[in-house]
């Protein structure tokens, strides 16, 4: 056998798997974001996150799949594996939008929207970063490092937040004279779950990330990458425990995930290119801004129920920058660059984009829906029926 | 010594609440109830089904005071629960012979 | 006849119906109530915020029982739900005019 | 004014709720409830430890009526909610000194 | 190395890989059915679908095999993980029928009609479409193409159903005074994840049955059969989803993720046959026929808590049809035919099967056992004591 | 291409593969311990294992894994790939001890004992077993056969459960005047899908311990080991199954799952060795010890929640045995000699280092905790706040 197929081979079969593991994230996102909201709004949530997946996942296979990368051509793999893998990415970015505008955002318009960074906006990100990059030879052209998607994946998902946030506003009763009410989550098991899913689902994306295994060069670094997302995991989990153990007395739950999701995203930008060690570091600074963050953009009056600007944005920022710092032949500036092009346009891109459709069909939910619960006016179907109903 | 019962709109509860503890009202027992009434309930589905809900979420606050204060207290919740929206549910009035408090089993106006 | 009403800690349940067997009790509706008064909440944590949780789980227990039963049903639920620490509950009694079974449609004393 | 109350099985809910509905009532509260009675509850296992379950799933009403109503009004629950099993349930009939309507403040029979 | 060896090694492995995301179909259709049902059937439910992972796997292993395949021998992979494969597809078959039954049907006729299933009635099936085929050269050969079963599994069980139904009868109190009474599902997170980890679960069972992925041809079969795969899950997701908002103005999630799945099983007797786009069109149709069939069966008073009939059957007929239809070398009188036997022999002998079991053990649970709930009745175990009992 | 290369890559990736479905146990575990405490202590249980994941990983990564192997040296495969996989294990011994002493046990002394179980107590019992071998030579030398762990990773976790309940006590109110109270699970669909998740990683812990699939010989054994560990675990909970419904009449679905995990445990010695047959009745024995083990413990009043003593330390000893018992060429006396060895330095370690930390931090959340619920003063979030609230 020539040694091209079997690359060919090996490298389908492992991107496969690579993809599998991260549409184990579709159910990973469904149950956080149904654990965190409250019991009235869940099946939106739930609706939500389904339908992103179907919607966002045929917009790109439509055109944004040709947007980003120009041609349906790979000869190191199957295209339709190298397809899936793209693919498995997309709904992530808008995923991470929607979570954080939950329990107030209406499910037509999202579905809009998720149409269009499904098979435009997320594509051309894709497209200057990783893809045919158009940009390339301008003055824009972006040079940063970011194998699985700190910048690309997940500062973008934060950006298109940030954006949506300032258009949707925040919670009916969330700010109320100058107090911050807390929401607290309504199903904690399904918090963990989901979170656990989503660190699963993470050793695809990053493992997945590297391209190709079949060299024992190219063995060695898969490994380490996943050996190396899930130290820096580890590391934001822990950090977050000791400083609310050390605020509190308290180990709560919601922010130890949230800071293991913090390093996740954080180590995602390189995590090919450090030692063993570096990720603890990384990862524990990744975990302490989530911490910081959190109450920060509550103080901003942003309102976001998953946490999802802490986690995503800061740490997508963070884990770019992170490359720049702790790897030698990296610029920092380069970087920069990178983080700073590509949030102007993820920023701008969906806040135009947010504005119009908003225009068309208002993203936000009445006071009185959001005050029945979403379930009931956008969905028809209530989470819990029965114990909510009592009878 | 009076029962007053408040059926109210589950949202209200931490207003009505914060109202009555102005008034010198601290003692009182919540439960979630369903309401049956004007209000009309909605249409859920499953599976492309359309069905009714009648019965809707509604919370209902027992409290035990002395009979002077019932009509401070009764005016207070009408105010505090009141949107002018249909639903906003009703208060019950009625009379408690007894009170125990089972701690010190102080009995009458003292265990309230 | 009257109606027996007594909030208790959740955890003293089954001993205060343990105790009011033993006297011959066998019927009462119980229901999850969350309870409001002079034992304080706590704090609770959401994403390293804090907030208080006022209202504290308790159980109410209501049962109708002969007028002339009403002391030692009362001494009985005193006696087994008491812990002495706050929260410890109230008992609270109040007139019943009727009371029918379903079942036989059998009414008053014999329907209790 | 007259408050009945009637523990009911469950599954018998809508059954009584759209037999009131003929008679005119349409105002009522609904809470699920646990009832310990002459039926007797039932062996459940965990990790193959048996233990008994005691209280039983019910459906306590609650519904406030003109006093002239009572009758009509408990014939036809027990009419609704009979099954001739044992644990078909209670009614209770006590009285209620006032009623408001909360969101026009009406008093008395105009706010039942 | 050998090729004949490296493609041994690489396709056991790709098997057993197939094989574990098939196995998360047991979770799967377990919390799908844990969801939908009341609470005082959930235990049941859940008790019934690991019964019948363990008691037709087990069956399968020591005579189902044998029937199917006449002899354990494998020559392009490892035995044991092509019985894997092969056993992981067992239980699916009665999943479909036991959760089509649920909430009347008792667990231990339930469990002996498992084992006549997984034991015998599924493994001639297979017998005649994949396996040893004792049917060869009869007037009833069997000429199908049926990559992953749409019409060996799904209608198969299908069929099963729709004899358990005609035998057990409808829930208590289902249809009364010639009105359809609605019993809303329980729990629509666990619904979610459920139909979620099936979706994934299919990558698995499509991917894995084109049986080999080492070569480059089969590597882009494996990979283009799971695209369209989850091509026509996205597509029957979105029609639902369009027809649920168009009918109601609400985006029924419990329809959508039928949708989905109808799209799931309509694909799956050809999907490594279509070019990228041709799953969208079959996928749809599935999705619409799930809408249609939904009310049409409670109209018959054929009741199905679960939509399995739906799903399942229709989509597995008109999956096997579509091949016909779409592919120009199959022939769609050879589908037909291949239907029309299979569905025959399954429903008879399932019904005769079921019909006699039922005189020695009564399936259907008394209406008493039924108002109290099957948990307590069968299991001894409630699902949810706490939030039911609320002390 | 080396074949040398090939196997090395294919080992990796296998490796990777074999890691993933291990990790799937933290869910697995979290939900089905979340599943089986009471409401109240739920979020507790569920920090306990996100924390356990976090703390025991880092531990094993920083000093575990050179105690246990000496040098992060590996030739046939990717070092990062042998680390990941044997952190995986890490976790489980703790989870296993943990789970045990649920309801009652505090988080902050039981992080510091993940620590140092994960860092030193159990790279030791690599060590003597697998690793390094420091033992080798002296009258301690261990020569039994313990693929996947019965004695190395389940017993070792449940000689730390048995000294911890020794330490830590029953739940408060459990036993109360010679009589044993019953305290059942909160939420069943949980304990299913935790069971099941529990499972699946199995196929990874049992499969990936070959250690190799990258020849014609090991892919067998890599696809019999799978199999024989499934057909423990279906046969485990047949016959736990049987039992309950000849005693009780009814299919304690709780039990059946714990005589599954119990078959599981019991073939984990061996899976390899065994025809296709001999796992049948491992697994049935493994079924009938646990349903007979775990009355047995609640006599002698050792409070075990979930079970564990039962599961994985009756059934570790059993499956070590068992393979002395079935395979010629394993002495009995050898896998006797591990058991003890293992056991006894398992124990005495466990008791000392929980004992002196009990000294400095203890162990036992006091009654009126355990009585409010461990979430509420432990971690500060409860688990389904609007079900128990109420509003
Ligand atoms: N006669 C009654 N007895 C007991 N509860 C009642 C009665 N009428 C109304 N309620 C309760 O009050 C709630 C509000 O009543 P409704 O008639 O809907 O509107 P409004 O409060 O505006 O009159 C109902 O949902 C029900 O819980
Ligand atoms: N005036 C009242 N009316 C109704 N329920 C009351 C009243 N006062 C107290 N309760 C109930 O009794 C419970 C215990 O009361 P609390 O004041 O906390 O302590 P104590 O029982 O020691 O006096 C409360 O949680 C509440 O449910
Ligand atoms: N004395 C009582 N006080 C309050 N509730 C009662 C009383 N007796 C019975 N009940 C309620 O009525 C329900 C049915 O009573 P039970 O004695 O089981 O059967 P029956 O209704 O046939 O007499 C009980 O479950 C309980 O909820």
């Amino acid at each position: 056998m020539l040694e091209a197929d079997f690359k060919y081979i090996i490298d389908t079969f492992f991107t496969l798997f690579a993809m599998v593991l991260i549409i184990f994230m579709v159910p990973g996102f469904a149950m956080l974001e149904a654990g965190l909201v409250r019991t009235k709004n869940v099946t939106s949530v739930l609706t939500i996150n389904v339908m992103i997946y179907a919607v966002a996942s045929m917009a790109f296979l439509l055109i944004g799949y040709t947007i980003a990368f120009g041609s349906w051509e790979n000869s190191s793999m199957s295209i339709w594996a190298a397809f899936l893998f793209q693919m498995a990415f997309v709904g992530k970015t808008i995923n991470i939008m929607s979570g954080g505008v939950s329990e107030r955002v209406r499910i037509i318009p999202l579905a809009i929207f998720a149409v269009i960074m499904g098979g435009v906006i997320y594509p051309l990100v894709v497209n200057f970063s990783w893809g045919a990059d158009m940009l390339a030879g301008t003055i824009l052209d972006i040079d940063m490092y970011d194998l699985a998607g700190s910048t690309v994946i997940h500062s973008t998902g934060g950006w298109a937040l940030l954006a949506a946030i300032l258009i949707i506003g925040s919670r009916r009763g969330r700010y109320k004279n100058g107090k911050i009410k807390v929401i607290p989550a309504s199903n904690i098991p399904l918090v963990v779950l989901g979170a656990l899913l989503l660190w699963i689902g993470w050793f695809g994306f990053n493992g997945g990330s590297v391209g190709s295994i079949s060299s024992v060069e190219n063995a060695d670094i898969v490994a380490k990458t996943i050996m190396n997302t899930n130290t820096a995991g580890l590391a934001g989990a822990i950090i977050a425990g000791i400083i609310m153990y050390i605020r509190y007395k308290l180990l709560d739950i919601t922010m130890v995930l949230n800071g293991a999701l913090g390093g996740l995203v954080a180590i995602t930008a390189g995590p090919d290119l450090y030692d063993m060690y570096t990720p603890i570091l990384i990862g524990a600074i990744g975990g302490c801004l989530v911490v910081f963050a959190v109450p920060l953009f509550d103080k901003l009056k942003l309102d976001d129920p998953v946490g999802a600007l802490s986690v995503h944005l800061v740490n997508g920022v963070w884990g770019t920058l992170a490359v720049g710092i702790f790897v030698d032949d990296i610029s920092i500036l380069a970087q920069l660059k990178g983080i700073v092009v590509v949030g102007v346009f993820a920023f701008v891109s969906s806040f135009i984009v947010l504005f119009i459709v908003n225009k068309i069909v208002a993203f936000r939910a009445d006071d009185d829906v959001q005050l029945e619960g979403l379930d009931v006016n956008e969905v028809g179907v209530e989470a819990y029926p029965e114990f909510k109903r009592a009878i | 010594m009076k029962r007053i019962e408040a059926v109210i709109k589950p949202f209200k509860l931490e207003d009505v609440k914060d109202a009555l503890a102005e008034i010198g009202i601290t003692g009182m027992t919540v439960i979630e109830v369903k309401g049956y009434g004007r209000q009309k309930g909605h249409s859920e589905l499953y599976r492309g089904a359309e069905y009714v809900v009648d019965f809707l979420p509604k919370i209902k606050m027992e409290m035990v005071v002395e009979a002077k204060d019932v009509e401070q207290v009764t005016n207070t919740i009408v105010e505090a629960a009141r949107t002018g929206k249909i639903g906003d549910g009703k208060i019950f009035v009625s009379d408690i012979e007894q009170i125990i408090r089972i701690r010190t089993g102080e009995t009458g106006e003292e265990a309230i």
